[in-house]
């Protein structure tokens, strides 16, 4: 009955292809993304200390990434909304929620991770540095898009809402990025930015490098499992409707 | 007879709505409170109070607008007066702007005219309240427009106000860090205007004037059932 | 006993809602209403010529509410399309008059129905003190319609369809909290409307004489 | 001298991780299981 409902499925459409798809690369995505994990940690490990920062210079590997992965997973929800939308594809929707939750993950890593890195340098926790300001501002924007799938129940006004959200935020995000670096030589003009990552020679820039292919085949692999979580979700809330 | 009738008319009708409604009062009163607590808080010291105030004021305008933005939406949607709005015969994006527009005059002018007021309670430099009006006049639009969004989008939902001010409040980030920053350059060098914050101010002002409307609108949209 | 006031209305009180020159009809084309995913009704086909009235009956929650709002485009429908046979935009021709009826409580009747008066694109909207009148609400014209008592508040909700004239309107349950003399109101602004070329699509429990269609959706 | 700081940054990290993984799976486990049981009843009494 569904099928024949077209607006209706435009919302709640049956991907079996995709499962069956998401099915096949399930493994083979977690399982590049552990090795890729373990390599970037033996190499990680192989890392002499830096001569400025001493040996703090390898949380860099696990911040700097989850940085990267934060941005990518909120571009990740922008896009899947786009596709939603725009090319009315209901998979848009459940790919953006599924993404939700891990970009909110990697953001945390990154501000936990950035003030474990800041404190020996500077002696507090949290010191308002341009980059790590920005991410904070990043996890908010996450906790609002969260919590608006959340506080609906109609999962159809949900799916059109956070889609609103996901554009008008992605927006906001460069616009963050660029008052809070202006606000931060408003405050501090002459010191360069204190988190000017040390000389990136060769011994330090494949391991980042690793570590952010690492954390990225985690995120898509993690937000895979979500996607057919959601999917799965999806059919139950039909399946039941229609009892 | 225009659209354009039909929209003055809206905005006539929703001032006085705003007006009749008592919807400024306990704004204004929300200002002088949470100035009252500041120097409670932080302590009576006059400089300190001075340094902070341009910041201080800008906060707290921020969380006044955050604050009467809950009932513009939620209030016609109680009533059916969302639904009447959207059968106008005139642009639904018109109308949004038409009841935004009411909600600026009818609250938020009366309020940034209060700000100098709040201010002297914080010991705020007169040199330094024209550049707080200008700051504040230019970054106010924005902030409503924003807000609307967040309000439009959490319409009807449980715990809808708590929700609209986690979504607002990254939009408004660069908002207020360009309206203290401005205010902070002139606190520092007295009797000067730091027009390139407040351009870019305006600028984004401009822009969510623009933008935010489609964005109310289609959030009004998504809430209809 | 109170004496409820006569209805003295003249014809100039109604501007024609819509010249019968150009009579539009309403055409429904296999219709489905979802709530959710429970599936309300579906395949829904019907056709209201100009100048007719549509009385659609059904038990609670059989969707009656939901076609009307769907009708106007204030609810999006699960599947098919409703469009004028002239294929103008609905929404803007239609009159909703609902449960939540919209008014605003610190306003009075004589302000409501002056701004109702400007919402509308007609050229000569009908004077507010006719509708008052009309309305029988002349002695309460300058009181918050907060005051007004659920009867009467549905008068002047009547009394906008007047104030704003549109083609198409949509009645949910205009019946309810009225007296004799209002069921007479509706009637009369029912008949006005059809014979003045508009469409009417009323949703009621009760029969209604003057329907010349019904449909019955069934729960 | 700095080792814990390292340590804790790695540990956070794993633990995050290692928290939104366990959940995801542990949704999509018991997403699986209820539609089975979902199926089972509809076969009964279908």
């Amino acid at each position: 009955m569904l099928e024949r409902l077209e607006n209706l499925s435009a919302l709640y459409a049956n991907p079996h292809r995709f499962m069956k798809l998401a099915a096949r690369l399930h493994a083979p995505v977690w399982s590049v993304a552990l090795v890729v994990l373990a390599l970037g940690l033996f190499m990680v490990s192989g890392v002499p200390d830096d001569y400025q920062q001493g040996a703090t210079v390898r949380i860099m590997f696990v911040h700097v990434p989850a940085a990267w992965m934060a941005l990518f997973a909120y571009s990740f929800i922008f896009f899947a909304s786009l596709v939603a939308v725009v090319l009315r594809h209901p998979l848009g929707y459940l790919a953006a929620r599924a993404a939700a939750p891990v970009g909110a993950v990697f953001t945390l890593v990154a501000l936990v991770t950035g003030a474990l890195w800041g404190q020996p340098m500077w002696g507090t926790w949290w010191v308002w540095d341009a980059r790590l300001t920005s991410v904070l501002v990043l996890l908010f924007i996450y906790l609002g898009y969260i919590a608006l799938w959340e506080a609906i129940d109609d999962y159809g006004r949900a799916a059109r809402a956070t889609s609103i959200l996901a554009f008008v935020g992605f927006v906001n995000v460069p616009i963050v990025k660029f008052s809070v670096d202006w606000w931060n030589t408003l405050h501090q003009p002459a010191s360069v930015s204190r988190f000017a990552r040390p000389a990136l020679h060769a011994d330090f820039l494949y391991p980042l490098l690793v570590m952010g292919v690492a954390f990225l085949f985690l995120f898509l692999a993690i937000t895979l499992t979500r996607l057919q979580m959601e999917v799965l979700r999806q059919r139950l809330r039909v399946r039941q409707s229609e009892i | 007879m225009s659209g354009r009738h039909i929209l003055q008319a809206l905005f006539a009708r929703e001032l006085r709505l705003v007006l009749r409604g008592g919807h400024l009062m306990p704004v204004i009163a929300f200002v002088f409170i949470c100035v009252m607590l500041m120097p409670f808080g932080l302590g009576p010291e006059l400089s300190l109070l001075q340094r902070l105030a341009p910041g201080l004021l800008w906060v707290i305008m921020l969380m006044a607008i955050l604050l009467s933005l809950d009932r513009m939406f939620q209030a016609d949607f109680e009533d059916g007066g969302l639904d009447q709005l959207m059968l106008l015969p005139v642009a639904l994006e018109g109308a949004i702007m038409a009841k935004i527009s009411a909600h600026f005059v009818g609250i938020l002018m009366p309020v940034l005219a209060t700000m100098p007021l709040a201010g002297l309670l914080l010991n705020i430099r007169p040199d330094t309240v024209m550049p707080m009006l200008a700051a504040l006049l230019a970054g106010a639009p924005a902030l409503v427009m924003l807000g609307a969004i967040g309000a439009a989008l959490a319409v009807g939902v449980r715990r809808a106000g708590l929700l609209t001010v986690l979504i607002v409040t990254p939009l408004y980030v660069p908002v207020i860090v360009f309206g203290a920053g401005a205010l902070a350059r002139s606190l520092a060098a007295p009797g000067t205007l730091d027009v390139a914050a407040i351009a870019v101010l305006g600028l984004i002002s401009a822009a969510s004037i623009f933008l935010a409307p489609p964005a109310i609108a289609a959030a009004l949209r998504a809430g209809l059932r | 006993m109170v004496k409820t006031e006569n209805f003295s209305y003249t014809p100039a009180v109604f501007p024609a809602a819509a010249d019968t020159k150009n009579q539009v009809s309403l055409r429904v084309e296999n219709l489905a209403c979802a709530r959710g995913l429970r599936v309300v009704f579906a395949d829904l086909n019907f056709t209201l010529a100009g100048g007719g009235v549509l009385h659609v009956s059904g038990a609670n929650g059989a969707g009656k509410t939901s076609l009307l709002r769907m009708i106007c485009g204030l609810l999006a429908p699960a599947a098919g399309t409703i469009s004028l046979s002239d294929s103008t935009p609905l929404a803007p021709q239609c009159h909703y008059h609902g449960h939540a009826d919209g008014l605003k409580n610190t306003l009075t009747p004589r302000e409501t129905i002056f701004y109702e008066n400007r919402f509308s694109t007609s050229q000569e909207p009908s004077a507010a003190e006719d509708l008052l009148v009309l309305a029988g609400l002349r002695k309460q014209a300058d009181q918050r319609v907060s005051t007004l008592s659920a009867g009467q508040r549905r008068r002047l909700a009547l009394a906008r369809l007047l104030a704003a004239p549109r083609r198409l309107w949509l009645l949910d349950e205009p019946y309810t909290a009225l007296d004799a003399a209002g069921r007479d109101l509706v009637d009369t602004l029912v008949r006005r409307q059809a014979e003045a070329g508009g469409l009417v699509v009323l949703a009621a429990h009760e029969p209604v004489p003057l329907a010349d269609n019904h449909l019955e959706l069934d729960a | 001298m700095y080792d814990f700081y390292i340590f804790a940054s790695y540990t956070f990290t794993a633990f995050a991780l290692g928290v939104i993984i366990a959940v995801s799976f542990r949704g999509l486990l018991r997403a699986r299981q209820s539609l089975a049981a979902l199926q089972n009843t509809k076969n009964d009494d279908g």
